[in-house]
């Protein structure tokens, strides 16, 4: 692999053509994940606007501090995954790991917060499916309100360790010198990827802690 | 097309200006400003998902083709949510009782 | 006509008299289109059928204008088809002020109709011929669609919340009712009959029933078996809103929102009574899931409804309130004028 | 053009031999193979559920067998044919072959991802198979709440599991389509240049990139909210069953392009080659194929018009359904007028053209029926809508897949079939297809609705002759399957260029070598351009 002229693959005429090619792919690869969080997004939006009150009385259980906090190590670990995107760019190799290395675990002490919050939720009987005591304010739609919490952030959740698994063969690839300023699509690809499930996390935060807080039943 | 290597520097500034707008809405949020809330948190959040996408991403340098491919993603997102909600909000909009 | 090989289903609704006409102006342009496509194809088949190994086509001239042609050709026979289809629709999904109120609850695998004059069938329909029917419907478990193809009437009743459709029969007799949303193993069987009569025998019909009691009254005893009257209480100012006039009034909320009182509004006021709370009150009313049957609720809403109609002055006869109800301390309502329905 | 040397030369079936090289091929010929034999198997399983559920409609008591079989028959019917046969049929086997070479390129542009694509399917395929032993699933293919998520007692979440893994496998195909239609063709080959097939299989890869996460989304909400039962669907919780249809048919309606639109591709080249004649309105075709892809998008609530949606919801998708039948048509009469002057050969494939013009017409004009409003709410749910799709799906898609197998067969296997049988079987197909549905319009007007197990005896007359065309179909779909594994070893050796056929696909040996051209194409001419071909074989 150390040899970047063999990253050629034989349906290609040249770098150039396959470069653009695998980037365009992921490209429609996010395209298509935009649509599968999408569907969530959906039912969240139509539910949502049916149920403001209840929607508004689930999500003071939702703590803001630690949604601001990570949502803010989120975009920590998107710019240090697009610093290594740099680092692969010109070549600097032990940087590349480091920032990949950063990277995984920002991600990881994001998960962590997740699952506190989720372990808390579950505490106070707000996990339906497994422990759900709510018998305040309009309980039925409440539960619909953690429904949708715990599907979508279980999605995104789930793209954050798959995110972590590729980052980290990233980074023994990168370790073992597979990548230089000439070949680095597989970490610009990863990049974006990752730099995706951030995305997702920039719009999760408003909708589940910042818009209903003040409605109130 | 030509590769175009963005900078650390020019990173930080897009990471500074994302934190700063976490901020803004963490704190915005916490007021009680009506139905603004949901707009000023919607247009940071746009903002934000704006800069990533640009900068982090390089869409901006990128080529017509996946500037394309992100539009088309996030307009069929529209169009789902907006056929969506025309059967979802337009209850009441013609002279039919409850249909 | 041989029953047995029926072209066209029976019409015996006005609304089927109608449809049949939109259908027979697409039967029309569909076949003329076909004839065309096929008569063409077939035409040009044999005509520039090729007759040796190395024969060159011949040249067409240019698209544009026949594009257009077959462009707008067919998209003004199709507006046409949209703006006949909509009238239709239009007229299917509004009932008639005056139709008569049925009631349907759809479950595996059956269907149960109710009458206002408290009649219950099973698989059954029995209406009078002339007069137009307002079904209200719901289901007790799954999504089941209520289909009479004589009347062409079809709309799904869903669990969680009431659906309407209507029909105004015009001919007597018996037809089909099925269920044309799949809904589980019998699915197929859950079929019944819609019984159009005479009005003078379905007045004998009516008479004749066990039913005896009015949906109205069943339902007030269910209200106050319930005790939903300590609360609910008509005669003075009570921790709960007053029903009176309530049904089909402007009712404001907590929230600040207005909503108008349906039957949607009231059955989820008894389920979920925390959802809507009217503005003045406290959210204190538990909720009714499970203690009462979709049957039971319709039933509610029925009495609720018969509270609406009585006359805004003067005081409903003291006949309509069992004696159970009066010892309970419930008096006859005060004789000043009723609560304003707009209230 | 000599075809002489065929047998010597090195081709993709020749170039490596053992089950290893199959199995870890990543040449998009064999994968095309490989899918091949998987969706035939999923067909002829499908057919066998199809076969038992027309007996069982032969009477109008249920006599054959339980109601609960018969549910579970037509639900794995529907689930296998849609999700397993005809949504990866013509582009996983005509297109995963035929669109790099059509386009001059020695592969697709990501073919680990396509070999990948086949394992995925395999496994989603295997999902489902594994929960029809088991029991199987009786919610029928749209898995519609609260019914699939509280009340059936079947095999949901696996299944539906099953639908989300073979999503995947869509996504990629169509991922790998357009990538490679974007980026891999050969010099001169600009965009107006391309074959229709390709148009169509590019517009049919957007719907599977942008549809099909939907309805996976939708499907793994289902089977969540079965397993923990959280209340997302639910209406007892105030979730909304009808916002499941929505989700669902969001994908599912465009799904009917994605098994329609690659149909129409192979039409329009089996329509030229075999009059020789450019396709009339080359443009007007290639552009409606894009538009139906995305118009296609906007019409999904025309499925829900009696299921409570809003009237104004109903008058807008209405509205709209109308706008996506114009490209339809256009096509139907862009076909038509090609034929005009041409010079015309009655060879197997174009025989199932004509069918397909034909059948695609009916299918199509009764689907602007159910467009319409008032007309929709009496058929909806019908064998009404029944014959509509099976019109568009089995008279549509199955007779191009069919046309296109015949009009490909030599370039895949370097053997003819035999002409004869083949026309046969064409006229058997045609005939007990249109015996097998055409009934089922009237039976559906006249109320009989679908998904029943028993019904009344008034309706038995056409269920009979339905019934009766069924059997006659099966054969025409076996004569097919028998005569291409006979040819496959006795079959007549395939010249190279058996059609006399401009596209770039015939411009090598067949079989094709590994690498699909000796030499990069260079395109210096329209597509269907006949003349190009006449100089060639004067030089």
């Amino acid at each position: 692999m150390a040899n970047h002229s063999l990253a050629l693959r034989h349906q290609f005429d040249d770098v150039e053509q396959q470069k653009d090619a695998s980037t365009f792919g992921m490209w429609i690869f996010l395209a298509t994940e935009v649509l599968f969080f999408g569907g969530m997004f959906c039912c969240y939006t139509v539910y949502r606007s049916r149920y403001p009150m209840a929607f508004g009385n689930a999500s003071n259980h939702l703590d803001l501090i630690l949604g601001a906090v990570s949502t803010a190590i989120l975009i920590i670990s998107s710019f240090t995954m697009a610093c290594g995107v740099n680092s692969a760019a010109t070549g600097a190799k032990n940087a590349l790991v480091g920032f990949l290395g950063l990277t995984i675990l920002f991600a990881a002490a994001f998960l962590v917060i997740e699952m506190s919050e989720w372990h808390m939720l579950y505490k106070e009987g707000l996990m339906p499916g497994f422990n759900f005591t709510y018998k305040e304010f309009d309980p039925g739609h409440v539960q619909l309100f953690f429904c949708m919490y715990f599907a979508m952030t279980g999605l995104h959740a789930s793209h954050v360790t798959i995110g972590i698994g590729i980052l980290a063969v990233m980074a023994i690839r990168a370790w073992r010198g597979a990548f230089g300023p000439e070949y680095f699509t597989p970490i610009e690809i990863s990049g974006l990827y990752w730099h995706f499930v951030d995305l997702v996390w920039i719009f999760l935060f408003p909708l589940y802690y910042l818009i209903a807080r003040h409605l109130q039943g | 097309m030509a590769e175009h290597i963005v900078t650390k520097k020019q990173y930080s500034y897009v990471f500074a200006t994302l934190l700063l707008l976490t901020f803004i809405t963490t704190t915005v949020g916490m007021m009680d400003l009506g139905r603004l809330n949901v707009v000023v948190a919607l247009v940071i959040a746009v903002i934000k998902a704006l800069l990533v996408v640009l900068f982090f991403m390089h869409i901006y340098w990128s080529s017509k083709l996946n500037k394309l491919t992100v539009v088309a993603g996030v307009a069929w997102l529209a169009l789902l949510l907006w056929l969506t909600l025309t059967d979802v909000l337009s209850r009441g909009w013609l002279p039919f009782p409850g249909k | 006509m041989n029953p047995q090989f029926q072209l066209f289903p029976d019409q015996a609704s006005a609304t089927a008299v109608h449809l049949d006409h939109l259908t027979a102006y697409l039967l029309i342009v569909a076949v003329i289109f076909s004839t065309l496509i096929f008569s063409l194809i077939f035409f040009f088949a044999v005509k520039y059928r090729r007759r040796s190994g190395h024969e060159r086509a011949g040249e067409t001239g240019h698209a544009l204008p026949l594009e257009i042609t077959w462009t707008v050709i067919p998209f003004v026979l199709m507006m046409i088809m949209f703006t006949w289809g909509a009238r239709i629709f239009f007229e299917m999904s509004r009932p008639p002020d005056d139709a008569m109120n049925i009631y349907v609850v759809g479950k595996q695998w059956m269907w149960k109709t109710q009458h206002l004059e408290g009649q219950r069938e099973i698989n059954e329909l029995h209406i009078p011929l002339g007069r137009p029917v307002r079904l209200t419907m719901t289901s007790e478990d799954v999504i089941h669609s209520f289909y009479v193809p004589a009347f062409r009437v079809k709309f799904d009743v869903l669990p969680g919340k009431y659906t309407t459709a209507w029909f105004n029969p015009t001919k007597p007799g018996k037809y089909h009712l099925f269920c044309a949303e799949y809904c589980g193993t019998l699915h197929s069987g859950m079929i019944g009959w819609i019984d159009v009569m005479e009005p003078a025998e379905y007045e004998r019909w009516l008479a004749g029933g066990a039913g005896g009691e009015s949906l109205a009254s069943s339902g007030q005893k269910l209200f106050e078996y319930l005790a939903c009257a300590n609360c609910h209480r008509t005669d003075k100012p009570g921790r709960c809103p007053n029903l009176t006039g309530l049904f089909g009034s402007k009712v404001q909320l907590t929230t600040g929102e207005t909503v108008t009182a349906d039957e949607a509004y009231v059955r989820e006021s008894i389920l979920n009574p925390g959802a809507k709370v009217v503005a003045g009150y406290q959210n204190i009313m538990p909720t009714f899931q499970g203690q009462v049957s979709e049957e039971d609720l319709l039933q509610l809403i029925e009495y609720v409804k018969s509270l609406a109609k009585q006359p805004a002055q003067g005081a409903p006869t003291l006949g309509a309130i069992p004696p159970r109800l009066a010892g309970r301390g419930i008096t006859r309502p005060p004789s000043a004028p009723a609560q304003n329905p707009k209230r | 053009m000599i075809t002489a040397t065929v047998e010597t030369r090195d081709n993709y079936l020749t170039h490596e031999y053992g089950v290893k090289s199959w199995l870890l091929t990543k040449d998009h010929k064999r994968i095309a193979l490989l899918y091949l034999a998987s969706i035939s198997f999923f067909f002829f399983l499908g057919g066998i559920f199809a076969t038992i559920i027309r007996l069982e409609l032969l009477t109008p008591p249920g006599d054959l067998v339980s109601a609960q079989t018969y549910n579970k028959l037509f639900s794995l019917h529907g689930i296998i044919m849609v999700f397993l046969f005809l949504i990866p049929s013509i582009p996983a086997t005509l297109g995963n072959f035929f669109v790099p070479m059509m386009i001059g390129a020695k592969d697709l542009a990501f073919p680990k991802i396509n070999l990948l694509s086949w394992y995925i399917y395999i496994a989603g395929g295997a999902c489902v198979l594994y929960a029809m032993l088991e029991g199987g699933v009786d919610t029928g293919w749209t898995f519609y709440v609260p019914f699939s998520t509280s009340y059936a007692n079947t095999y949901v979440i696996l299944t539906g599991v099953g639908i989300f893994i073979a999503g995947f496998s869509s996504i990629l195909t169509g991922l790998n389509f357009i990538v490679t239609i974007h980026r891999m063709r050969a010099p001169g080959l600009t965009w107006f240049r391309l074959p229709l097939f390709i148009w169509s299989m590019y517009a049919t890869s957007l719907i599977q990139v942008l549809g099909t996460p939907v309805v996976a989304v939708t499907i793994l909400l289902v089977a969540v909210e079965r397993g923990f039962h959280l209340g997302i669907f639910d209406p007892a919780l105030g979730g909304d069953p009808v916002l499941f249809q929505h989700l669902f048919w969001f994908y599912s309606h465009p799904a009917v392009y994605i098994m329609v639109l690659p149909g129409m591709g192979i039409i329009s080249e089996v329509v030229s080659v075999y009059s020789r004649k450019k396709v009339f309105g080359y443009r007007f075709v290639a552009f409606s194929s894009v538009a139906i892809a995305v118009l296609g998008f906007l019409v999904w609530g025309h499925h829900m018009f009696v299921a409570s949606q809003s009237v104004y919801a109903s008058l807008v998708f209405s509205f709209l359904s109308f706008f996506v039948a114009v490209p339809s048509a256009i096509k139907v009469f862009n076909w038509t007028a090609t034929l005009y002057k041409g010079s015309i050969s009655y060879d197997t494939p174009m025989l199932y053209a004509f069918g397909f013009i034909g059948l695609f017409t009916i299918g199509g004009l009764t689907g602007t029926f159910l467009a319409t409003l008032g007309f929709d709410v009496h058929v909806t749910d019908t064998y009404f809508v029944v014959a509509h799709f099976h019109y568009i799906m089995v008279g549509g898609t199955l007779m191009a897949y069919l046309g296109g197998m015949h009009y490909w067969w030599p370039k895949m296997t370097g053997r003819m079939y035999p002409e004869g049988w083949a026309k046969l079987s064409a006229l058997v197909v045609f005939l007990g297809f249109n015996l097998t549905f055409f009934p089922q319009f009237i039976l559906g007007y006249l109320g009989m609705p679908r998904r029943y197990w028993a019904y009344p005896e008034e309706f038995q007359v056409y269920h009979v002759l339905s019934t009766a065309g069924a059997s006659v179909l099966a054969v025409g779909y076996l004569i097919p399957a028998a005569y291409f594994i006979w040819s496959l070893r006795y079959g007549k050796i395939a010249p190279d260029n058996p059609w006399n056929a401009p596209g770039l696909e015939w411009q090598t040996s067949s079989p094709p070598p590994p690498e699909n051209f000796e030499i990069t194409p260079v395109v210096t001419s329209e597509a269907y351009d006949y003349s190009i071909l006449e100089e060639m074989k004067v030089g």
